[in-house]
């Protein structure tokens, strides 16, 4: 199955050693078990439904999804930025320190849709990145789709224009450490004001989430725009480029 | 502030971790660094300490919740600790400060070290989260972030093969992952809830949970490598960095294990039945013979030790069948849990001093090829002592833990009335013995080779490097010892047979 | 026939496929769409079994499923960088200085 | 009523149809393009579920992100003589990730 990491772009579209019959054939019974149970079982009358109805109005926030995400299986979802981030430091080049932010780079072919595309849509992009985040406490949206906007509205402005970000400056760092950092820090406080790991108060829960939310998609945004940079540039390459500070 | 219990600590050994990775993540290359990743360890050992004696003291050997956010089970999600995932925290805590001292030593100044310690960290916060979740969909997070930094582990020597076991380490894990992922859906649909000691307690109900118990199986087998796939296996643990091929032996493959235990003997105790404890018993004594014979005949040191481990996750696997026959219910409390419990303890440490010490020799000797190790004890007299000792254990030849993990074994097959097992187990060991033997009289022939050319040796490998090798080979040693002492922790004492 | 059900085995086929996939797909990157498509399986019947009754929606799978595909994301992200980076290792050819 | 089974009968359908071609399609650019295809048309279907966040992460994440990390992919590992596949104008391919 992986024994052959296959790597040949023109080669075979089907594995020459895995036989079709035998997995076809577990694969379909596998499939017909699935769909027996699926229509002879019935599901469990309502879920969870009534348990996330019944504290929705002490979770601060409406929007019963961002209420689950964000309140009542917050742990969850701190645990699942710290996959992205795993796979950011995996990806990341060892770097070099004395680096900032954001670069100037020659651009010798100025491609004029990019560059419109660049200039009229990524400020919309942002804009409707924020507003997905703040509409998030109420309807659909929210830091993860917020931030993978935000990341498409990075890729578009850094990886096809005039500036570049260094992923590896102390700044980019900060920033996609930012959201794990804030959310532990939320939670580890909460323990001493509150007496347990992630319990907002009622009153505050709102404001912690809508904090908690931002820096998650700044970290996101950041990391998702990272990953796609590193997989561009794979060879670490210098540029010759002259630097400039700021975001 | 109440009383002190070891519910409370329960967020922070996760919180810990994540805490390092982070700041390990915004430090540059300093040379505290090493220091700094140390006294972190340490800090978790001594939490860990001050846990299990919490937990030994509340003396009521049930399990202790803590709820996050104190929603409470169906909503929320609730940590939780029994004996056996104790057990599981004090081995983390012990490993991890010795393969971290290791680490420390062993990327002293290599500038992957910037990559290593972040990954390390959230690896060990992986492991923590997963030994204490009560949650089924937390134990899917806390899969994918031991899977995901494994094998990002794995890639760090960025050499082609390392690569290669990597991404088919990844992919592997992943597939795993989606497979228990997909049981969780089943099991949602028809408990409607997530929490697994109420899914265990609305248990039963035929085929949803037996369709779901199988998905599990087939999932976790292929992270833990049981023989019909074990293939990425020897790749993965014999290409990683010594300290990660440590952790990896010892560590992530029993994370997976855990939960693999946790589902069959608790959570959907009642959809398993004799005829697959069978097979993953036969599988299981497969795995022994062949893995031992993989091993006999490998080329490479850290290939041998690697396949070594597929045989020696072949034992554990001997439980199923075990602990099945033993009371007509499956439970995980007769004296086959028991013997599994001590075999994973004994083998975690026993594989990490082999793996530790297999890495001074490749250093010492700059090259991992057996054929080169010849006549290397004089040499490096203490890392081939331990690996002699780690080697004792796997045999299962007293005084050491594996000693006492096999004995635990045998009676237990004899007890239960299936004595074909102990031909298993009596066989494997001989095997191994064979293996290891190999191994050790080639570091002991002192004769001058007669046409190969002389590896000029390197320098002889760092004292902390070695130490921290020693301790875990003590370690091992000491176990064989103290026997009770493990077995209380998981379970309330009930008079070892056979000790 | 609800239309909950007819996603749900929807998602069982879909997951059936990727499980095809991998087996039987040749090219590692193929491998890593039919592990997605897997997870895309899983998404659907997650997201139908929110919806059994019909009239309401339960939010506690929508939450797993949202997890779900930012972990999916990360884990293809991790897979696609190794393969590019053993691919330009493996090739001598393609390994040029940009 | 009816209609609405049928078009979600279709939208499955569709589905499980551009599932199997984007993994067995012989280009393997056809095959990620399809695949974005594929997390496009499972928004349309999650959001005929209710799943609206869903959508919307799937949308951004599962087609967006998880595409152009593939595309990315795609054109770092295809050979230099490769030129551009008939849905792909030929100045668009130049080493800095297609769009």
């Amino acid at each position: 199955m992986f024994n052959q990491i296959d790597l040949e772009y023109n080669g075979p579209v089907n594995d020459p050693k895995a036989s079709w019959l035998i997995t076809v054939c577990s694969v379909l019974g596998f499939l017909i078990v699935l769909t027996l149970v699926l229509l002879n079982y019935d599901a469990h009358n309502a879920g969870l439904r009534p348990y996330v109805e019944g504290s929705l109005s002490s979770s601060g926030v409406t929007n019963p999804v961002t209420a689950v995400l964000l309140n009542f299986r917050a742990y969850d979802t701190l645990l699942e930025i710290a996959v992205l981030l795993i796979v950011v430091i995996a990806v990341l080049p060892l770097r070099n320190a004395k680096t900032s932010l954001v670069r100037c780079i020659e651009v010798t072919n100025h491609d004029l849709v990019l560059t419109s595309l660049q200039r009229w849509l990524a400020p919309a992009v942002l804009m409707f990145a924020g507003y997905l985040l703040w509409a998030g406490a109420t309807q659909p949206g929210g830091a993860f789709q917020a931030g993978a906007l935000l990341a498409g509205a990075c890729v578009l402005m850094f990886q096809t224009g005039v500036y570049r970000v260094n992923y590896t400056s102390i700044m980019a760092r900060s920033l996609m450490t930012c959201g794990l950092a804030m959310f532990i820090a939320v939670g580890l406080a909460l323990i001493w004001f509150e007496g347990s790991l992630l319990k907002y108060p009622q009153d505050y829960a709102g404001v912690l989430i809508l904090l908690i939310e931002s820096g998650a998609t700044l970290s996101i945004a950041i990391c998702l725009a990272s990953l796609y940079s590193s997989l561009i540039d794979i060879p670490g390459k210098g540029h010759a480029a002259t630097s400039e500070s700021g975001s | 502030m109440t009383s002190l219990s070891s519910s409370l600590l329960l967020p922070i050994i996760v919180f810990l971790p994540l805490i390092a990775a982070l700041v390990g993540f915004m430090s540059s290359r300093n040379t505290f660094q090493g220091q700094l990743n140390i006294g972190f360890a340490f800090v978790q050992f001594l939490i860990v300490v001050l846990m299990a004696i919490l937990f030994l003291d509340e003396q009521s050997y049930q399990s202790a919740v803590y709820q996050i956010g104190t929603w409470g089970a169906p909503l929320g999600i609730d940590l939780v600790v029994d004996g056996f995932s104790i057990l599981m925290i004090g081995l983390t805590g012990v490993l991890t400060l010795i393969l971290t001292i290791y680490g420390a030593a062993y990327y002293a100044d290599d500038p992957k070290s910037l990559r290593f310690w972040p990954l390390w960290w959230l690896l060990i916060a992986g492991l923590n989260a997963l030994f204490v979740s009560g949650d089924a969909f937390n134990i899917y997070v806390c899969l994918e972030i031991i899977g995901l930094s494994a094998a990002a582990l794995v890639a760090l020597q960025s050499t082609r093969t390392s690569l290669e076991a990597a991404l088919r380490y990844l992919l592997v894990g992943l597939l795993g992952s989606l497979f228990y992922l997909m049981a969780i859906a089943i099991l949602y649909r028809s408990h409607g809830t997530l929490d697994l000691a109420q899914i265990a307690a609305s248990s039963g109900n035929g085929l949803p949970d037996q369709v779901a118990m199988i998905l599990i199986t087939i999932g976790l087998l292929l992270k833990i490598a049981l023989f019909p796939l074990h293939f990425w296996l020897p790749q993965a643990h014999a290409n990683a960095p010594t300290p990660v091929s440590a952790i990896l032996s010892a560590l992530v493959v029993k994370a997976s294990l855990y939960v693999l235990i946790k589902f069959w003997f608790e959570v959907l105790s009642g959809s398993t039945t004799f005829g697959a404890s069978q097979v993953l018993g036969v599988l299981g004594g497969i795995a022994i013979v062949y893995g031992s014979w993989k091993a006999f005949r490998a080329k490479q040191l850290k290939v041998l030790i690697a396949y070594s481990t597929v045989a020696q996750l072949g034992y554990i696997f001997l439980l199923f069948p075990l602990s099945e026959h033993a009371a007509n219910t499956s439970s995980f409390s007769g004296s086959a849990s028991q013997a599994a419990i001590y075999f994973i303890v004994a083998h975690a440490c026993a594989k990490a001093a082999m793996f530790l010490s297999a890495g001074n020799l490749i250093l010492s000797q700059g090259s991992g090829d057996i054929a080169q190790l010849k006549g290397i004890a004089t040499r490096e007299p203490v890392n081939v002592l331990i690996f002699t000792i780690a080697g004792v254990s796997l045999i299962g030849l007293p005084p050491s833990a594996g000693f006492i993990a096999k004995w635990l074994l045998l009676t237990t097959s004899i007890e239960s009335g299936q004595w074909w097992w102990v031909l298993v187990v009596l066989s494997g060991g001989l095997l191994a013995a064979m293996y290891l033997f190999k191994i050790l009289s080639l570091a002991f022939d002192n004769t001058l080779d007669d046409g190969a050319v002389q590896i000029q040796p390197k320098a002889l490998s760092s004292k902390v490097l070695t130490s921290s090798a020693l301790v875990l080979a003590l370690i091992t040693l000491a176990l064989g010892f103290n026997a009770e002492f493990i077995l209380n922790i998981s379970h309330p004492p009930v008079g070892v047979s056979g000790i | 026939m609800s239309s909950a059900l007819l996603y749900s085995i929807t998602g069982l086929g879909l997951f059936a496929i990727g499980l095809l996939g991998i087996v039987l797909a040749g090219h590692v990157m193929r491998k890593i769409l039919a592990l997605n498509i897997m997870g895309i399986g899983i998404f659907m019947l997650l997201i139908a079994i929110a919806k059994q009754d019909g009239s309401f929606v339960d939010p506690v799978p929508h939450a797993m499923v949202l997890t779900g595909i930012v972990i999916a994301a990360a884990g293809t992200a991790l897979a696609l960088n190794l393969m590019v980076r053993l691919h330009r290792m493996s090739d001598p050819k393609q390994r040029k200085p940009k | 009523m009816n209609l609405q089974i049928a078009f979600d009968v279709m939208l499955m359908l569709n589905c499980l149809i551009l599932a199997w071609m984007s993994i067995f399609s012989t280009s393997l650019f056809r095959c990620i393009v399809l695949f974005v295809c594929l997390g496009l048309l499972v928004t349309i279907a999650w959001g005929q579920m209710g799943a609206f966040d869903v959508a919307i992460a799937e949308a951004a994440i599962g087609a967006g992100i998880t595409g152009a990390l593939l595309l990315a992919a795609w054109n770092r590992i295809k050979p230099e003589n490769e030129d551009a596949q008939p849905a792909q104008p030929a100045s668009e391919v130049n080493n800095r990730g297609a769009r």
